[in-house]
């Protein structure tokens, strides 16, 4: 897929909730050129018609300004319009309004320095068993292959497909350190916090390939800590479910350890 | 030479108290954010864990209560032994000074030799600051207490061999700053008093 | 003062008169000097990560071969060393650089100098700030130098990265409480000075307003920068003693499981850490906002417009500082209770901002403006304040927050309070004091080329980044083309690198003009401005005990162009207002 | 406050000493008290609501008595009126932020 162009502005918004942030972000910033213009040009006459020069006294007598009054007061009613208006209700959906969880597909992300690992819970939609101490080379969110549910389950590093129109919730979590995982053309940043799992969710309105960031400084290579966002249509993202199940496994042979040494204690 | 600051001894006619006694106060202010922080994050840490102390059983059964109770009993006494000696200069009795400064000395030192104790017995079974964040909690509240008691024994030793000599000079001066050392002597045990239940009995 | 055959026995020897001095206006130069070097330190590390941002992957030529192997392989900077310019830069600007020049150098020699005082309440107290101050800063320096360099998890050094970073990082928080400790002594110190050592008339009402700023700055170090030597000692704990304060359990770290007992949480560290850094934002901005006042009605020849007000304002804004902190953490997932609450609180705020801002505006209009160079930077101060301030609203708010938090978007917000806001007015309060600590005036033409020399380049190099912010670039990224929308804005980070050695350029005119003019500047008598506040009253540069004679107050301080008046100045130690109290030369009016 | 004035009379002074005395009883008796409560093996909540209203009422006695806040000038009354305010903050608000809908993971 090509890549997608960028600009100097905000990127092209994929997502259905974006439109509203956007929207806060352009009446910031058309309030805040107003107000700056405005008090630009005041400033400006200020400086030059009260410039010392021969001739020329100051008053000492302090101007009564109503209208500062008004501005100020006209600033206060944008910024609670601003806050209760249009910045809260975008917020609240963001965090607490999860779309129905039969219909979402439901993608665990584990982040460590400096990759982001999808765990997909495959055909059957039910994640299989993890565990630390199973966390290796190839493991690298610890999926216990033997777990009933588990054996179906798809793990990507650095890819993030998901299927456009189709609600994501995303379980967030970390093995190391703080990251923050953000799509901008989603609108979605959240932090990677050591010890919570937290959900994000978010539905794509158009397919394309987009790219994840780390957004949180989590060492030297938090630069290049990023993966691709291959939103997919319905039919390509089955496709690529199917093309990317593990292989059915007949016996247990590379069986794990029977006794998980419990983490560490001291 | 030397500038004459304003109010060094004598009160400020608006506020009503000498340099040294403001200043003092607003120490202890900032000590207060101080412990504060670190209570938060007694709380927090607290709060966030399934079971407190995180490997079973309970505070009182980890920690040497009556230890404990015994060192709280030396501070409070401590504390009374510190007011009495700013009061014996009010009356203007330095020998007297002295007895109650040395008892609240020696108190200060047993407080830190039963601490030095519990620390040891701790250590002797292998409970370090890493064994878990309830010793890590109690390591850093109680050390860092301990460190105030140091600088109160310090603070309080000077005042009572080669910082007494000011009582010659200037009574009003020195009495002025045994009564700051008390105050800061006086926030130690105090804080102590918040200690001893958080971390020992509950 | 005294006469020379007496001065042989009364003469301090050398280290007690200038090294271990206990006179304000000696501390007070100390700070200045040695935070205006630091701030060349830290500036010089931001000027060697743009080298790396505007030509990643390209050798750093000559400084490149200097730096080592280890910092730079083959002229290329390493990502570690990168990081470490970063946190440093950080850490130098804002805790070794900004707020001792603002509270320490300014606070400590023009307070005691504006109330009529003879000096600190308590100056040995005052010797042992800056004596904890310049060691923290040289430990800080020298952790360039420790096995797997300087501290590198950023100037809020998040943990657990801060926990499992090299030992620079122990250093780092070894220094910090050195800094903290030192900032903690000279609030103590300030607040005791102004409430008791106000001379005679002087009351609140009558304060400059650069003294009130200080008051409102030193209560907020004395209540947020504790939690931050709390939080300080845990990382420490952490770190030397292996506890698990901010560490959860089960953390896996390059494939090997953390042998810690966990149980912590990485959130306290923030919140302890937040709850310092916000208020230090206002430690930063509200000295400068005493100083821009000072210069503006000095330079207006008017009173301050709605003085009262502003100092309203800045006591509601010092103690709102206390209750927003958590907005630097919306995008840790917190919940929408407290999220509405601190944007509710930020949103707060900006108002006594917005009215602080209008009250500078305001006093320019109907005053007669000298465009002094200490003026031009004052002048600046406003809009470049008013981009800052402004801008922190997208960020303050949750929902557009989303987006931009952490980008670069965040990086032009903060910097253009904290660069062209904040040391623009130092700048100008350098100009505008320097006269009264050496007893010589800065040169104007070089004054001014620096001015208009640094107001051009650094909007180059903080406008721009907005703009990178807005295409989602997310800060310290070593190398932002890794990303597509990171090459959108690419040709930017050249334009703002330029700028920024452009910058470093302008800043040698001011290096070249601050010796020059101790050598060669036009000498000053006390009074050079025709200013009214009390520091002009003493000799330039004052001696040791400052006033010759008890100063009296009376009247408020900025009274500029009384009506009837001879002067055009009505100095507050003048009993009859009427210009200058003793003889002295006349400049003008 | 009279108190403070040197030139107060020694004798007049004296008579204060019977309420540190006092005091002092007291917060051994409350210790006393704490100390007892605990072997009793209340149940979590009441115990540390206990044991904190005891500490607090000690630590007042302590403020109030020892450190003369009864009896103190009101600049360090509004210096620390300001400080138990930020001391509530910085005690409260990082808990409640920090599990409000919170996702800590339990077990491994």
């Amino acid at each position: 897929m090509d890549e997608t162009k960028y600009g100097w502005w905000l990127p092209v918004d994929v997502s259905t909730h974006g439109a509203k942030i956007d929207q806060l972000i352009a009446v910031l910033h058309w309030f805040m050129l107003l107000l700056f213009v405005g008090w630009g040009i005041f400033f400006v006459y200020c400086l030059w018609q009260y410039r010392a020069r021969p001739g020329h006294l100051a008053i000492y007598a302090p101007v009564k300004a109503i209208a500062t009054k008004y501005i100020e007061a006209f600033v206060v009613v944008v910024e609670v319009f601003l806050l209760f208006g249009l910045s809260t209700p975008v917020w609240l959906a963001y965090k607490s309004q999860p779309p129905d969880e039969s219909k979402a597909l439901h993608v665990r992300l584990v982040a460590e320095q400096f990759a982001w690992n999808f765990h997909y819970a495959g055909k059957d939609r039910k994640f299989g068993r993890t565990d630390l101490a199973l966390i290796g080379g190839d493991n690298p969110v610890g999926l216990d292959p033997d777990s009933a549910e588990g054996k179906d389950d798809i793990v990507t590093v650095n890819q993030f497909h998901f299927p456009v129109h189709t609600p994501v919730i995303l379980d967030i979590s970390t093995k190391d350190v703080i990251h923050s995982f953000n799509i901008p053309v989603l609108r979605v940043k959240q932090d990677t916090i050591p010890g919570q799992r937290i959900p994000v969710w978010f539905e794509a309105t158009d397919t394309g390939h987009f790219e994840l960031g780390c957004a949180q400084l989590c060492g030297l290579g938090h630069y290049r800590m990023r993966a691709d966002v291959l939103i997919d249509t319905p039919e390509d993202f089955a496709k690529w479910e199917q093309e990317n199940a593990p292989p059915p496994q007949e016996a247990p042979a590379a069986a794990a350890p029977e006794n998980h040494p419990a983490p560490e204690k001291k | 030479m030397e500038t004459a600051i304003p109010h060094l001894v004598e009160p400020h006619p608006v506020t009503g108290i000498p340099n040294g006694k403001f200043g003092i106060w607003l120490f202890l202010a900032s000590e207060v954010m101080l412990f504060g922080a670190l209570f938060s994050s007694y709380v927090l840490i607290r709060v966030g864990a399934p079971h407190w102390p995180p490997e079973g059983g309970l505070s009182s059964e980890v920690l040497n209560v009556p230890l404990g109770t015994f060192n709280t009993a030396v501070l409070i006494t401590s504390s009374i032994t510190m007011v009495l000696a700013w009061a014996s200069c009010k009356m203007g009795s330095l020998p007297k000074f002295k007895l109650w400064m040395a008892a609240t000395v020696g108190l200060a030192l047993v407080f830190l030799v039963v601490k030095y104790f519990e620390y040891s017995d701790k250590f002797h079974h292998g409970h370090f600051p890493s064994h878990d964040n309830f010793y890590g909690i109690y390591f850093v509240l109680t050390g860092l207490h301990g460190l105030h008691i140091v600088g109160g024994i310090v603070v309080n030793t000077y005042l009572l061999t080669f910082g007494s000599k000011l009582w010659n000079v200037d009574r009003e001066w020195f009495t002025n700053r045994v009564e700051n050392a008390g105050l800061y002597w006086h926030f130690v045990d105090l804080v102590w008093i918040f200690l001893f239940p958080s971390l020992y009995l509950l | 003062m005294s006469d020379h055959a007496h001065a042989e026995h009364h003469e301090m020897p050398f280290w007690r008169k200038y090294i271990f001095s206990v006179d304000h206006k000696v501390i007070g130069i100390q700070y200045a000097v040695s935070a205006l070097v630091f701030l060349l330190v830290g500036f010089s590390l931001m000027m060697i990560m743009r080298w790396q941002l505007a030509y990643p992957g390209q050798p750093l030529p000559i400084l490149g071969k200097i730096l080592g192997d280890t910092a730079m392989p083959g002229g290329v900077m390493a990502p570690e060393f990168y990081n470490q310019l970063g946190a440093m830069h950080g850490t130098i600007m804002v805790f070794m650089g900004v707020v001792p020049l603002a509270v320490g150098g300014f606070g400590n020699f023009v307070t005691p100098l504006q109330i009529g005082a003879p000096d600190m309440a308590f100056p040995r107290l005052n010797m042992i700030s800056y004596w904890a101050f310049l060691p923290g800063g040289l430990i800080m320096l020298a952790s360039f130098f420790v096995q797997g360099g300087a501290a590198q998890s950023g100037w809020t050094s998040y943990p657990p990265l801060s926990d499992i970073a090299p030992a620079g990082q122990t250093i780092w928080c070894f220094g910090m409480v050195l800094l903290i400790t030192s900032s903690l002594l000279g609030s103590i110190n300030f607040i005791v000075t102004i409430v008791q050592l106000r001379a005679k008339g002087l009351t609140y009402w009558r304060l400059p307003f650069f003294v009130h700023a200080q008051l409102v700055t030193a209560f907020l170090l004395l209540l947020a920068f504790p939690p931050l030597e709390a939080a300080t000692v845990l990382q420490l704990m952490d770190r030397l003693a292996g506890t698990s304060f901010f560490l959860p359990s089960g953390l896996v770290v390059s494939g090997e499981q953390l042998k810690i007992a966990g149980g912590g949480n990485p959130l306290l560290w923030q919140h302890l850490f937040w709850f310092l850094a916000h208020p230090e934002v206002y430690v930063l901005i509200l000295p400068a906002m005493g100083i821009v006042a000072e210069v503006i009605a000095n330079n207006t020849r008017k009173p301050l417009w709605g003085y009262r007000l502003l100092v309203y304002s800045v006591v509601f804004v010092g103690f709102m500082s206390f209750v927003v902190w958590a907005h630097h953490m919306f995008m840790t997932g917190m919940g929408t209770t407290m999220s509405t609450f601190f944007q509710t609180t930020t949103m707060i705020i900006s108002v006594p901002s917005v009215i602080i801002l209008t009250c500078f505006i305001m006093s320019l209009y109907g005053g007669a403006i000298r465009f002094t160079t200490p003026m031009l930077f004052a002048t600046a101060f406003l809009p470049m304040f008013a981009i800052g301030g402004l801008t922190g609203l997208p960020l303050g708010l949750t929902a557009s927050d989303i987006y931009l938090h952490d980008t670069f978007y965040v990086i032009a917000h903060f910097h253009y309070v904290v660069a062209p806001g904040t040391l623009f007015a130092l700048f100008a309060g350098i100009y505008y004091w320097y006269p009264k600590a050496t007893g010589r005036k800065l040169n104007e033409t070089l004054g001014k080329i620096h001015f208009w020399a640094s107001f051009v380049a650094i909007n180059f190099v903080f406008m721009p980044m907005f703009f990178q912010g807005m295409a989602g670039l997310s800060r310290r990224l070593y190398d932002p083309t890794i990303y597509a929308h990171g090459r959108g804005v690419q040709a930017l980070n050249v334009v703002i690198s330029w700028g920024a050695w452009g910058l470093g350029l302008a800043q040698l005119v001011f290096i070249v003009n601050f010796f020059l003019s101790l050598k060669s500047g036009a000498r000053v008598a006390e009074n050079p401005w025709n200013a009214t506040t009390l520091e002009w009253a003493t000799p330039s540069p004052p001696g040791h005990g400052n006033f010759l004679t008890e100063p009296v107050v009376y009247r408020e301080p900025y009274e500029y162009s009384v009506p009837g008046k001879a002067n055009d100045f009505s100095p507050q130690f003048s009993p009859e207002g009427d210009g200058p109290a003793r003889p002295q030369p006349r400049g003008g009016a | 406050m009279a108190e403070h004035a040197q030139s107060e009379n020694p004798e007049e002074f004296k008579k204060h000493l019977g309420r540190y005395y006092v005091v002092f009883v007291a917060l051994l008796c409350l210790t006393a008290i704490t100390v007892g409560v605990s072997y009793l093996k209340l149940n979590r909540p009441l115990a540390i609501a206990v044991a904190l209203i005891i500490a607090t009422v000690k630590a007042g006695m302590v403020a109030a008595v020892f450190m003369h806040l009864i009896s103190e000038k009101k600049v360090i009354y509004a210096v620390l009126v300001l400080t138990a305010l930020f001391f509530a903050l910085v005690l409260l608000i990082p808990s409640f932020t920090a599990y409000e809908g919170h996702h800590i993971i339990t077990g491994t």
